[in-house]
């Protein structure tokens, strides 16, 4: 093409794009007992189905990028679109009125990996990787927790030693998403003595075929098995892995872990199957909605999803420090409040599965919200970068234990 | 040590040598539960008299009395076992209410010695719109029941089912076995994997009538008080053992050089559990008291307000300090193989069944208003809605 | 920086230098707020064109938008200040809306040089059965009004009153002097002590009638979206105060030899309390853009669901602010002198004239289900509650 | 008397005493405006009813002291009737039927001084204040916090240096309740080096009208005046007034601290003017019990009512570790509860006072919520208290900085 991009031309090509691959999406509205009951979204598919839903994600996402709609805000020389962030938003726009398969198993590749290649990889790093994440071919994972690791990031003890030009990674990383799945690993070791901490830690890009590599899927309360246990034994990256310098990758993982954290807000909005609309539909097949205390709680309900929507947008654009952590907790907060509004409508019709649309399945939500306090650093985490980073309020002197080793 | 206190002990020691499918380590298969460990049950009867606590002793039991029959509840939520003692225990209540006859008390001792799993059949809550069966006379003096109710606990280990049904626009009591040709049930996929339930369908079981009417209605009352001080005493058992979990985990997990629990915000996070956990403990004992001193002045205890405290607050809470509980666990907390999943199944699921219908608050403050002597129309309103 | 912080800036600089009540120092005295500092108003209004944000230049104003409006009541919010722009802007707002004569333009002039302070008389909330002043037809073409209303802010401070008032089964503007025989106002003591109110009784005070029925519905429109957002501002404003006060106070006072704000807790509570904050700001701006849509479409304003979200979060966030601050001061924080809770005071008293009835939250779900063509039972009942 | 003392014979004597001197109280009930629309009770009292408070006060307190109902529990030798505390519990609840004056003044005489020289004090210092503190003549107040020492207490500073039999007392003493009333001061001062914190402190008993003292009334959001601060300037104290040993002071005090703890949260239920079933009497009064969200709050109300008491007694007769935090920590939290269910319920009533019966004065219990949790030892105290001896978590270690101090 060689007129300028505008906003009508683009999503002109987008509209002539999904019209052609899926059906409009029907606004269901309020109906209830129509369509699929599922309440949770992403990372709560049961083990089974999950092979079809990647299958198809990356048939839709290589013809996506193809038709270069898939990273408009990219750079042209690495497949991108060169365009801005508001083109973004106006494809996600309109792919939302179409029917478009489920693309979540991209999320750490789009939402983190990519970002954090794009912003310290070597040229020939981003030339290697970024075509092939944002065409689809390279699901990506991230390798950042350990088991006695979580919070503490910094405490992680797998190690790569250098040996010529490789290094060899052995330890245990866990809560990884798409690890199953993936075909490259973002991945923070020690590459230095342990009592270094932050200082001693570098970041590598992983094939997850190496040999060494042992990924065992974790099952969740829910049953689903999104996360997985990554074995590292003596495996082996090349140094031309290494993102960064040596003894460098701690400011990566922030990147990165602020990216996640986003990516987590934005996750629990846009994938979840509109859940205030869900419960007002609720309510209104079973009649609580004449109660006027129901009708309080539907409107708390309603106001926060407002208020989350406003604020995500809000702290994005004024640029400030730590919006992430802003909108993580609120959002954590939204989701056990929605799943005890389910609750009190349901009564009893939660507690088994009788067959009943819409009933028994928002118990998945319910179970599912714990993990979202934890997911992506811990609500605890959050609060402390809050108080320190935008109050300014004084970190915790460390205990003298910990200073004098 | 008190005598309940002690009584909490052997209990305790009893499970623990002898634990249930949620206790066994390992991943817990819920289609173990489904099925009911028979030999267990009477290792429980044989050498706890489990099933008998509040029996009479003429009947084989150990005639203990609520307060006692309150505290193995709570040791029973506490070690999430999947015993039928909620359902057997309830049914043994009503027999008792129900008929003074030898086919009874014949009933009665084999309850109590672990052989007769009887389960009730009846919608837990007083104003949830439900239909009953429907009961009719049939040849040789018997009955036949027509009709469906969703979620009966134990109903897919049962031998029995005490089943309320209406007869000729009256509440009765029949008694079922559950291998008539009559009775099907389906078992169902549970939130609690620790607790087995089915949808029991009768399309023509035959039944024996056992009482009607008023003494129908003591029946009825000994069920439904009796199932929510169980349940609220098992949700303050199981949110009890979630808080302990998570303490001592909190003591040995360390992150940043020391134990997490030495880090204020999870320090205060336990204590206010354990201020909620005092919570729920003096909900369920305000409940055991109310009910105690209805039964000595012989009132009707569907509309007590102490029991609605109970039902309001041993829910609520267990919910919340179990779902903590996986919260200070991080990440081992919300895998399948951990068991603090099941502590919160188990709680979310008794606060459904305690309060289905989001109604006990109101339904207290009507009571609290006609006590007062405030008989407004508010109270007749809801107090209408609770007499049949 | 954007040209509303910019804006903020200016006022907050302004204030600074010419404090009002609450902020002047030592022990606040309400007596000194029941009564107006003129002289300190003209200055806000010749320094700082305070009255006259919204008022069309034409008529001496600086023409501003909503959001500009809306920014300045935030800062005034956060100062605690005690002139009278809440009500003075929203005489202004309704009389623009009202009637354009020259009667009418003077006084939007007398308004913008801050010579003239006018107050709205009228309930505040739509849905509460308050009984309106009655007006009807004096000598002279002049009318006469009778009638009471409670709390109306700055009472004893006004010059005239703007008053809504029933005429012959309509609702209809008037526009009554302070000094006329027929007006009492009594001064009451308030719960926000740098918010002056009065009860304004009305013994057939004589009266220019402004406007009625459809104009005087849009003056109604005006003044009460404006109150909603003005004293929602406000509750954002005290609130960011009131959290960086408390901030400011937990970094440098020290217990158990360090700065209390290290202690996990105070830094935890202090998080919580910043989401809060977060929550009220979008509240608030989900209302502004709300009305900015309606307006550019015309729709009537009451009940626009994101004009409730704003009655619901920002009033509850406010008090809940102002309250942890006044503990996150300690014992200073709940002596007199502190002006902790000067900010308390001033954020519940907006949180309940905010949703004085309770019935914000359903009157939003009735929007919502009208929104998506559910226009059900629900709907039309709260709907018929709203019109008039 | 020679016969001895049974429940019948002491309940009988107390319904002679209260029926001559006080009338039957009248249940209100549910009755709206009726009687003193006063919610929050003592310690609110405006300055100008003060001292008409503590004159009827100490009549009362003369005469029960006098007919032996004054200390039912305390020893005979001391004037005490030598009973159990089941007698001290019959006799509140005989009282609690007549329209008996409030002592309210007496709360830290008898609550918290009396109790601490009972168990601490010696055989003359027991003769000396015992029984004049029971008869009422000697009003008591606790000198402990300073304004550098809330929470942390063992940080105080105002000095007592010994010379001769005397000791000498400067400093500041701050949120003394009574002092501007009292006669006697429970007084906590450092007698050892300020870096000896808690194990250099000593407790004595001081006369309120030595020279020296000057004590100032504090004033409070809600307008009243309870709490002083209290400037010593060279105070005498002779070494007799000394309780326990020098440098001893600290387990004394947290004795003192441990019955303030459960004062108030008797205070809190007992003195309050019943306010659920105000909340119930105001929702009728107004229509709004009709709302079945208004019933859902007031039965929450009336729960919470009923747990605390059941926790208080539950927890008393248990007699396990820190029962006054949980009761405290309760207390406050449905405190703030009941304020919100007045606030809903009142609406734009409570924001000026236009006269009507019951309705602006429950602005004075929103105002007076956040003190509570500051009282007695704050919130955050006690749930350190409540991690530390009941759950046994860790102490948190002290900052490397005052390590090596």
């Amino acid at each position: 093409m060689t007129t300028p991009a505008t906003h009508e031309s683009v999503a002109a090509e987008a509209h002539t794009f999904f019209a052609a691959r899926a059906p409009r999406r029907e606004r269901h509205g309020m109906l209830h007992g129509v369509g699929d009951d599922d309440v949770v979204g992403v990372g709560l598919t049961q083990p089974e189905d999950e092979a079809a839903e990647v299958a198809q994600a990356q048939k839709w996402q290589r013809d996506l990028f193809d038709a270069r709609l898939a990273w408009l805000d990219g750079p042209a020389a690495l497949g991108g679109r060169g365009l801005g962030h508001d083109y973004v938003e106006l494809v996600a726009g309109i792919a939302a009125e179409y029917e478009v398969p489920s693309t979540s198993t991209y999320m750490v590749s789009h939402g983190i990996v990519a970002p954090t290649i794009l912003a310290h990889g070597t040229e020939d790093q981003k030339q290697a990787f970024l075509p092939g994440i944002w065409r689809g071919d390279l699901i990506c994972c991230q390798l950042f927790s350990e088991p006695e690791a979580g919070s503490d990031l910094a405490s992680l003890r797998t190690t790569a030693v250098r040996d010529g030009d490789d290094w060899i990674v052995t330890g245990q990383k866990v809560w990884s998403s798409f690890a199953h799945v993936a075909k490259l690993g973002e991945l923070l070791v020690r590459t230095g003595p342990p009592e270094s901490r932050h200082r001693g830690l570098s970041m590598f890009l992983m094939d997850m075929d190496s040999p060494g590599i042992d990924v065992r899927p974790l099952r969740q309360v829910t049953g689903s098995e999104h996360f997985n246990e990554v074995f590292l034994d003596g495996v082996r990256v090349p140094d031309s892995r290494r993102l960064g310098p040596v003894d460098g990758g701690w400011n990566i993982a922030m990147t990165t872990v602020g990216s996640e954290r986003s990516v987590l807000g934005r996750a629990h909005n846009g994938i979840m199957i509109e859940p205030v609309i869900r419960l007002f539909a609720l309510a209104r097949s079973t009649g609580a909605i004449a109660d006027p205390a129901i009708q309080d709680l539907l409107a708390e309900c309603w106001a926060r999803e407002q208020v989350l929507h406003e604020t995500a947008t809000r702290l994005r654009d004024a640029g400030g420090p730590a919006p992430g952590s802003v909108v993580k907790l609120m959002t954590t907060s939204d989701m056990e409040y929605y799943s005890d509004v389910a609750a009190r409508l349901l009564g009893y019709r939660m507690v088994a599965d009788t067959g009943a649309w819409g009933t028994y399945s928002w118990s998945q939500l319910l179970l599912s919200a714990p993990s979202h306090r934890i997911a992506g650093g811990s609500d605890e985490i959050q609060r402390n970068i809050l108080a320190e980073r935008v109050l300014g309020l004084p970190r915790e002197e460390r205990p003298a234990s910990e200073k004098s080793a | 040590m008190d005598d309940i206190e002690q009584l909490r002990q052997v209990v305790r020691a009893h499970l623990e040598r002898d634990p249930g499918a949620a206790l066994r380590g390992g991943s817990l298969d819920p289609d173990a539960v489904r099925r009911l460990d028979r030999d267990r049950w009477r290792r429980q009867a044989s050498e706890l008299g489990l099933p008998g606590v509040r029996i009479p002793e003429e009947f084989g039991g150990a005639g203990m009395g609520l307060a006692e029959e309150v505290a193995v509840h709570t040791e029973l939520g506490r070690a999430l076992d999947d015993g039928p003692f909620l359902t057997t225990s309830l049914v043994a209540a009503a027999l008792v209410a129900l008929a003074d006859d030898e086919a009874n008390h014949d009933r009665l001792a084999r309850i109590a010695a672990g052989d007769l799993v009887a389960v009730p059949v009846l919608p837990i809550e007083e104003t949830f719109p439900l239909e009953y069966p429907h009961a009719k006379a049939a040849a040789g003096g018997d009955f036949e029941i027509r009709g469906e109710l969703p979620c009966v606990v134990d109903a897919t280990a049962a031998d029995a089912l005490l089943v309320l049904a209406d007869y000729q626009g009256y509440h009765a009591f029949f008694w079922v076995e559950a291998n008539d040709p009559g009775v099907e049930v389906v078992p169902l996929k549970t939130l609690d994997l620790t607790r087995r339930m089915g949808t029991v369908r009768l399309t023509g079981a035959r039944a024996e009538l056992l009482a009607e009417q008023d003494r129908a209605r003591a029946g009825v009352a000994a069920i439904r008080q009796g199932a929510i001080l169980g349940m609220s005493a098992e949700c303050v058992g199981a949110a009890e053992r979630a808080l302990d979990m998570a303490v001592d985990y909190v003591k040995v997990r360390t992150q940043f050089g020391r134990p997490i629990g030495s880090f204020q915000a999870v320090k205060h996070k336990c204590a206010d559990l354990l201020v909620s956990l005092e919570r729920a403990r003096s909900a369920l004992s305000v409940a055991v008291r109310s009910v105690q001193h209805n039964d000595a002045i012989g009132r009707r205890p569907e509309s007590l307000a102490g029991l609605a405290v109970a039902r309001m607050y041993c829910g609520r809470v267990a919910a919340e300090i179990t779902r903590e509980s996986i919260h200070l666990h991080g990440g081992i907390g919300f895998t399948w193989e951990h068991p603090a999943h099941l502590y919160y199944r188990r709680a979310v699921s008794n606060r459904q069944l305690l309060d289905s219908t989001g109604q006990q608050p109101r339904l207290l403050t009507a009571s609290v208003l006609a006590a007062h002597g405030e008989d407004t129309q508010l109270a007749s309103f809801y107090a209408g809605k609770v007499a049949r």
